[in-house]
């Protein structure tokens, strides 16, 4: 009968009471240097765009009488072709790509669409006016609420200088929707602004990639300091209604708005 | 003990085949029982897209629905190819040999243009998989079916060359039955998506809402 | 109780087919180097290939675009099929097909013998190379998930800021959830099932041991897939994949679809083997009234994982075909329907966590009686137990579904089969109870795991009861409140029922007895904290916290902060156990072959056990709970009966 | 004489003439584990009962109870909880004793299996049938309970009856709920079609929501009204209820949803009848410029 041989080599304990013990404490000390270090690489390896902050512009009247007056430049850059990243515009090799952070495995070199910067700071109990340049084309809203003007001052947006309540949704290029954070200690904001798109035949102009822009302009008032959130509520990027890739990421159609 | 020692004995762990044969068959039965949970998934897929009609795009575009007749062809195909592997299986039980493998042989031969049918028809849709949701779940049942076929055409080769080297023999072809079962298996499986594929066409809801509002 | 007879089969009798080449033929060539090895190079090859055909576009415009899904998917499939080439997992079937038929030794070979340690390495059929294979595969998944774990307490324990970005952190729920889900599915039934029970029921091997590898090395080729989808973007949906959020969610999606499709394909030749195993391959003598417990516990998880992991395999396939085949069975605006893959998924989702549960319960009912020196507690209640629950298991997925609005009318009927299930459930409870009243424990690790089982399993079922019942569930729903229920079930009751069961079967299956000292230091400051944990957790469920969320309302922070240190703690107890784990697997006291004195066949045979189990084939007499003396006060209840008779009549 | 003698145990099973049950049962209270074990019953069951008053006081921290619904749900809870609770003291009882039961002296700490052996009890008629009515009944409670309580919000809810024919005679209000990535939007087709991004309603008036996704599956859940039901892209499910408590209430995403789950949030303000007017005048002559 072959089968009952022992393969194995013959067991001996080992090791000492004393050492088990320098282990075991050896070990949870490993396992915690793992975790915390990873946790904290994994952090500092998911870039933040860098932070805009809103320029005193003296003081303006509002319904809510004379408040400090504060503006903002915002662009939105069309698709970047591949000619676009060799040697364009600013355009953002330190802006991560769909896949950020860890996974930036397949992480784009150049953004399909771009804000100079998705990380905003504003100051608190001030009238701010943001103006945005916006060089790209239109894709139609999910949801026709979003071309509307919703929360600047009665109520109305200027684009190329005059004011209107909305624009028609097939008309939108993007929208800039700041919404809540889920802290309800502080005050409820809401503003959300369609970007008109420029004309789907507009030509580039002369030593640019970009046709003319749209100049979009409007004006709301904050309230108390607080943490708020912002993106773009048209579906401008890739997959299932148009909201992956892009429209999933921050520091391209989503950003954060820190009132303070 | 004494009774096993006639009966012939498996080489590889030398228990009788006989021990063998009743273990394998109830392993073949589990995975007939596994495999038809994945057709019933198929099938409720179907039926449920079928009973909803979601944002009324169950149809395909300008109602092309598919021929029935390929799918029943692709089961006769498989139906004949079993009955031949029955048939064998019977002579070889009383005794022939040649019978089952000569009846292997056609029946691959059958199998393998039933696939090759079975690719044409997926190939000359009326639409393409994208074109709503019957377009989708035809495209499965009939990939599941062409999958089962290629399956089947290893599983009746092997039953044909093991036949002529012997090792199929008449007191010992617990294999070929084990194959013949899962065929049977198969060409259930086949029929029902032919039966749904062919007969469910027109979605009987209409009173969907259409997608993001509130009214049909 | 178990005799040893002399009935042994003599191999030499038997007529042997031609030996092709050296025993094992092609298997001698092939391990997982070679596997790993092919499979990379395959899957290289094929995406080079597959760039140049497939018309992905430019990734740097239209990155989630339909050719670049499909060629990624593609990619997964070809590292899958080149690994079980490279390990040789064709030539069986491909030896099949063309008649070449295994000799005995071959047979020999591929259960690994003369092959030392290496064996481990290779596609190995011995149902014990197999078992330990399992447990260092679960080892490895449970600190995957646990590392998650302690990333997503982190940022959900640092209130004042975004440790991770959001994308990042769903990622990590998402894998740490299907991570853990698949190492609790396998952490019983593949380890001890796999090593234990063919020796439990006195028999030489599993009833398909080429597939008992198989089922292996298909869960190993599963899992990089799965773990480089953070490395793709990740699974940015939580484990439940709902559709059609998962669509949007970039390549990395893939990995957890091809991992999950693969991995279906193992559990289910897995339970065949396990099934046909228990049926077919009893001891002589072992009637169906003689079978361990435990056994019963392995079939009852194995058909419902055989008969209900096809469901969640093609909700998996369907959404696969979704993004390379861009059909529309879950995309609304084409007809899909978001409902028809969450009962898709559910089908298996609901008794997916009684695969979870069983085995570890049947191992402690098991242990018990062996530390309790006690006969099981009504052997027939413990079969209807299990009987019940697999049966009804397959009629109570919709409450995981009465908040989707899918048919609102039916939450009657599916509340009432789930409270049914309460029924079955409190069998074994009555069982565990019953086996311990009156009992004197044997405190040693173990038998402490069936104490804090029994208390985490109470707490869970009792939360679940408010979750089955509809007007709770619209409050409780998708709040963290069900997180900490299912992680009672789950970790509370599956986790720490595995972590007894290792710990009694360990001297079996690594010869060595386990460091009981430094083993229960890590599982009790594991299970204190893990009531810290999840006790806050609940609380945080009923102040309203939405699960899944990196950001909340500061009323939140309180039980968050108290849960994550919790957390933390049940890591370091962990960690703790694992190191006494793996310093007794190396240099731990020689185990004896019956170091608890249980009667079961697995310790009436010699340790290490040898190649075939049994020198020869135990004959069973009697099952194996013959433990305890009889009880005294039936003797009294006896005298009172015939003496006192006339006494209790007047008392009338 | 020789009362004490193992052959008793060998005698045939079925014994004969029984004690009446009474007495049975006065002698199995005199043996010293069953009183333990009932005093420890007791005890466990005395303090597990205020965990439902607890588990209420968690609830109420998120806002009281603003509608009938969520007093039904609170309700239920704390039933369940007090039901709940002998059957946790009992299983709670059976383990401490057992671990008590053990002779701390330790040779049962020992390396080697303990001599003393526990009575062999292999099953037990009595205690099964009590276990298996005692939980039939627990659950047949709860699936009855649940039911009732089931119908009741349904009927609270309006989420079976279509707006035109519901059971009050106020006109209920039809409120259009649309969830998009990651906004939620209210839409009020009685009042002229206003939209609005946060929710204004009347108290006392019931409200009937119908809900649906312009992307994928959200779900909408006001925690203080204790309503939820998901928003489902394609198809649209119906929730109501009716706010008796004025107050503003947190409206969040109960389903993961993107990138911006955690921050789907708005707010519900539940009004008098005269402010939601106003609040429709001012919202309406906005829209109608």
């Amino acid at each position: 009968m072959t089968h009952n041989v022992d393969e194995r080599p013959a067991l001996v304990a080992k090791g000492s009471g004393a050492t088990r013990f320098i282990g075991t404490l050896i070990t949870v000390a490993i396992a915690i240097i793992v975790v915390g270090g990873s946790a904290w690489l994994i952090h500092l390896n998911e870039p933040q765009p860098a932070t805009k902050v809103a320029q005193a512009a003296g003081t303006m009247k509002t319904p809510q009488g004379d408040l400090p007056h504060y503006t903002l430049d915002l662009s939105v850059y069309p698709n970047a072709n591949t000619a676009d990243c060799a040697g364009g515009p600013t355009l953002g090799e330190t802006i991560p790509g769909p896949v950020s952070g860890i996974g930036q495995v397949f992480a784009q070199k150049c953004p399909p669409f771009w804000w100079d910067s998705t990380s905003l700071e504003l100051p608190a109990h001030s009238a701010i006016t943001i103006t945005v340049h916006q060089y790209d084309g239109s894709t139609p809203v999910n949801s026709d609420y979003f071309a509307d003007v919703h929360g600047t001052i009665d109520g109305k947006a200027s684009y190329n200088g005059e004011a209107k309540t909305g624009i028609k949704p097939a008309d939108v290029a993007h929208t800039f929707t700041i919404h809540q954070y889920p802290q309800a200690g502080q005050p409820y904001f809401f503003v959300s602004v369609p970007m008109r798109a420029v004309p789907s035949n507009a030509k580039p102009e002369s030593g640019s990639n970009y046709p003319k822009a749209e100049v979009i302009e409007f004006t709301f008032i904050t309230g108390d300091p607080g943490s708020y959130i912002w993106n773009c509520e048209d579906p401008c990027g890739n997959a299932y209604q148009g909201f992956g890739g892009v429209m999933m990421q921050r520091g391209w159609m989503a950003g954060t708005v820190e009132v303070v | 003990m004494s009774a096993a020692v006639e009966s012939p004995r498996s080489a590889t762990t030398g228990e009788a085949v006989k021990t063998v044969a009743r273990r394998n068959r109830l392993g073949i039965w589990l995975c007939i029982i596994s495999d038809a949970t994945g057709t019933v998934a198929l099938l409720i897929s179907y039926t449920y897209l079928w009973s909803l009609n979601v944002n009324n795009q169950w149809a395909p575009p300008k109602n092309a629905w598919a021929d029935w007749w390929p799918f029943w062809a692709i089961v006769a195909g498989i139906v004949i190819a079993t009955a031949l592997i029955w048939w064998g299986i019977a002579g070889i039980a009383k005794g022939h040999k040649g019978r089952l493998a000569g009846a292997a042989v056609l029946a691959s031969l059958i199998l393998i243009a039933t696939f090759v049918g079975q690719i044409v028809q997926l190939s000359t849709f009326p639409f393409g998989p994208a074109d709503g949701a019957y377009a989708s779940a035809t495209f499965w049942l009939c990939l599941a079916t062409a999958f089962h076929l290629a399956m089947l055409g290893l599983l009746v080769l092997a039953v044909s060359i093991r036949t002529g080297k012997g090792l199929i023999s008449p007191d010992n072809h617990s294999h070929a039955r084990f194959v013949a079962m899962y065929m049977t298996w198969v060409c259930i499986s086949a029929a029902l998506g032919a039966l749904v594929a062919t007969t469910m066409l027109a979605s009987p809801n209409t009173q969907m809402p259409l997608f993001g509002t509130f009214t049909g | 109780m178990s005799v040893m007879t002399t009935d042994i089969h003599e191999q030499t009798a038997v007529p042997q087919p031609k030996q092709h080449g050296k025993p094992g033929g092609f298997l001698r060539h092939t391990n997982i180097f070679t596997g790993v090895v092919t499979g990379l190079v395959l899957a290289i090859i094929t995406f080079a290939i597959g760039s140049k055909i497939v018309p992905w576009g430019n990734q740097n415009v239209d990155f989630d675009q339909v050719g670049f899904q499909a060629l990624i998917g593609i990619t997964y499939i070809a590292w899958v099929i080149g690994f079980m080439a490279g390990i040789g997992a064709f030539a069986g079937p491909i030896r099949w097909v063309l008649g070449h038929d295994l000799t005995h030794a071959d047979a020999e070979y591929m259960a690994g013998k003369g092959q030392g340690r290496f064996k481990y390495w290779k596609y190995t059929t011995d149902h014990k190379v197999v078992g330990i294979q399992y447990l260092i595969m679960t080892l490895v998944l449970f600190g995957l998930g646990g590392f998650l774990a302690m990333l997503i307490r982190t940022e959900l324990g640092i209130t004042w800021a975004e440790v991770f970005t959001p994308n990042f952190y769903n990622s990590i729920i998402g894998t740490h959830g299907i991570v853990m889900i698949i190492a609790m599915i396998i952490v019983v039934a593949g380890p001890l099932g796999n090593f234990i029970m063919p020796i439990m029921i006195g028999a030489r091997d599993m009833a398909f041991p080429r597939l008992n590898a198989l089922s292996f090395w298909l869960l190993f080729a599963a899992v990089p897939p799965l773990v480089s989808n953070l490395l793709l973007g990740g699974i940015r949906d939580g484990w439940t994949v709902y559709e059609p959020l998962g669509s949007q969610s970039p390549v990395g999606m893939i990995g957890y679809q091809i991992c999950i499709i693969v991995f279906a394909f193992s559990t289910g030749i897995a339970s065949v083997n396990l099934i046909t195993t228990a049926f077919t391959m009893r001891a002589r003598g072992m009637s169906w009234n003689r079978v361990p417990i435990f056994v019963i516990g392995i079939i009852s998880a194995a058909i419902m994982g055989l008969v209900w992991f096809p469901m969640f395999q093609y909700s998996q396939i369907l959404a696969l075909s979704d993004r390379m085949l861009a059909t529309s069975f879950f995309n609304p605006l084409m007809g899909g329907s978001v409902w028809l893959y969450e009962n898709l998924f559910w089908l298996l989702g609901h008794p997916e966590v009684y695969v979870v549960v069983i085995p570890g319960t049947a191992a402690l009912i098991e242990l018990m009686t062996v530390f309790l020196r006690k006969p099981l507690f009504s052997y027939k209640m413990a079969i209807a137990g299990f009987a019940g629950i697999t049966g009804i298991s397959a009629i109570v997925w919709v409450h995981h579904m009465y908040m989707t609005g899918w048919a609102p009318s039916a939450g009657y009927p599916f509340m009432l089969s789930t409270e049914l299930i309460s029924i079955p459930f409190g069998f074994l409870v009555l069982v565990m109870l019953g086996t311990m009243w009156r009992g004197k424990p044997w405190t040693r690790l173990p038998m402490m795991c069936v104490y804090a089982v029994i208390w985490n399993k109470i707490i869970g079922v009792i939360t679940g009861v408010y979750l089955s019942d509809v007007p709770v569930d619209q409050y409780m729903h998708g709040s963290m409140f069900v997180v900490a229920h299912f992680h009672y079930m789950l970790m509370g009751a599956g986790l720490f029922a595995a972590i007894g069961a290792i710990s009694y079967w360990f001297p079996k299956m690594t010869g060595r007895m386990l460091n009981e000292r430094i083993a229960s230091i890590g599982f009790w400051v594991a299970f204190f904290a893990f009531q810290l944990t999840f006790m806050s957790m609940f609380v945080a469920g009923l102040q309203g916290m939405p699960r899944r969320v990196l950001q909340f309302d500061n009323a939140f922070n309180i039980s968050n902060w108290l849960s994550t240190i919790g957390a933390y703690c049940i890591g370091i107890g962990m960690v703790i156990f694992l190191f006494a784990i793996i310093t007794s697997w190396r240099n731990g006291k020689p185990a004896p072959a019956n170091p608890w004195g249980a009667k079961t066949l697995e310790w009436q045979t010699s340790t290490p056990v040898p190649l075939e189990n049994f020198p020869v084939l135990p004959v069973v007499t009697s099952d194996p709970y013959g433990y305890g003396v009889p009880d005294p006060y039936d003797a009294v209840e006896k005298k009172m009966s015939e003496a006192d008779q006339p006494v209790g009549a007047g008392a009338r | 004489m020789s009362l004490t003698n193992a052959p008793e145990t060998e005698q045939p099973e079925e014994p004969t003439n029984r004690p009446a049950p009474s007495y049975r049962i006065r002698e199995w209270l005199s043996r010293p584990y069953a009183r333990h074990f009932l005093v420890l019953f007791i005890i466990f069951t005395v303090v597990i009962m205020p965990s439902a008053w607890l588990v209420l006081h968690f609830m109420n921290q998120s806002g009281a109870p603003a509608s009938a619904i969520m007093s039904e749900i609170e309700k239920t809870i704390f039933v369940f909880t007090f039901v709940s609770a002998p059957l946790m003291a009992m299983a709670l009882a059976i383990l401490l004793y057992s671990l008590l039961g053990r002779d701390w002296g330790g040779k049962v700490h020992g390396e080697e299996p303990p001599m003393q052996e526990s009575p062999a009890i292999r099953t037990n008629g009595t205690a099964v049938i009590l276990w298996i009515t005692a939980t039939s009944l627990l659950a047949g409670f709860l699936v009855i309970w649940g039911m009732m309580e089931l119908a009741t919000i349904t009927a609270n809810s309006y989420g079976s009856t279509a707006p035109n024919q519901q059971p009050k005679d106020v006109k209920p209000i039809d409120i259009n709920v649309t969830g998009a990535q990651w906004v939620w939007n209210f839409q009020y087709p009685d009042q002229r079609g206003i939209q609005s991004d946060t929710l204004v309603v009347p108290v006392d008036t019931p409200l009937y929501f119908n809900v649906t996704s312009v992307d994928v599956i959200h779900s909408f859940w006001v925690v203080e009204l204790g309503i939820k039901i998901d928003a489902n892209p394609g198809a649209v499910t119906n929730t109501g209820v009716t706010p008796n408590k004025l107050g503003t209430f947190n409206i969040r995403c109960a389903e993961l949803c993107g990138m911006h789950h955690a921050y789907m949030q708005t707010k519900i303000q539940v009004v008098s009848q005269a402010e939601f007017e106003n609040w429709v005048r001012v919202m309406g002559g906005e829209k109608t410029s």
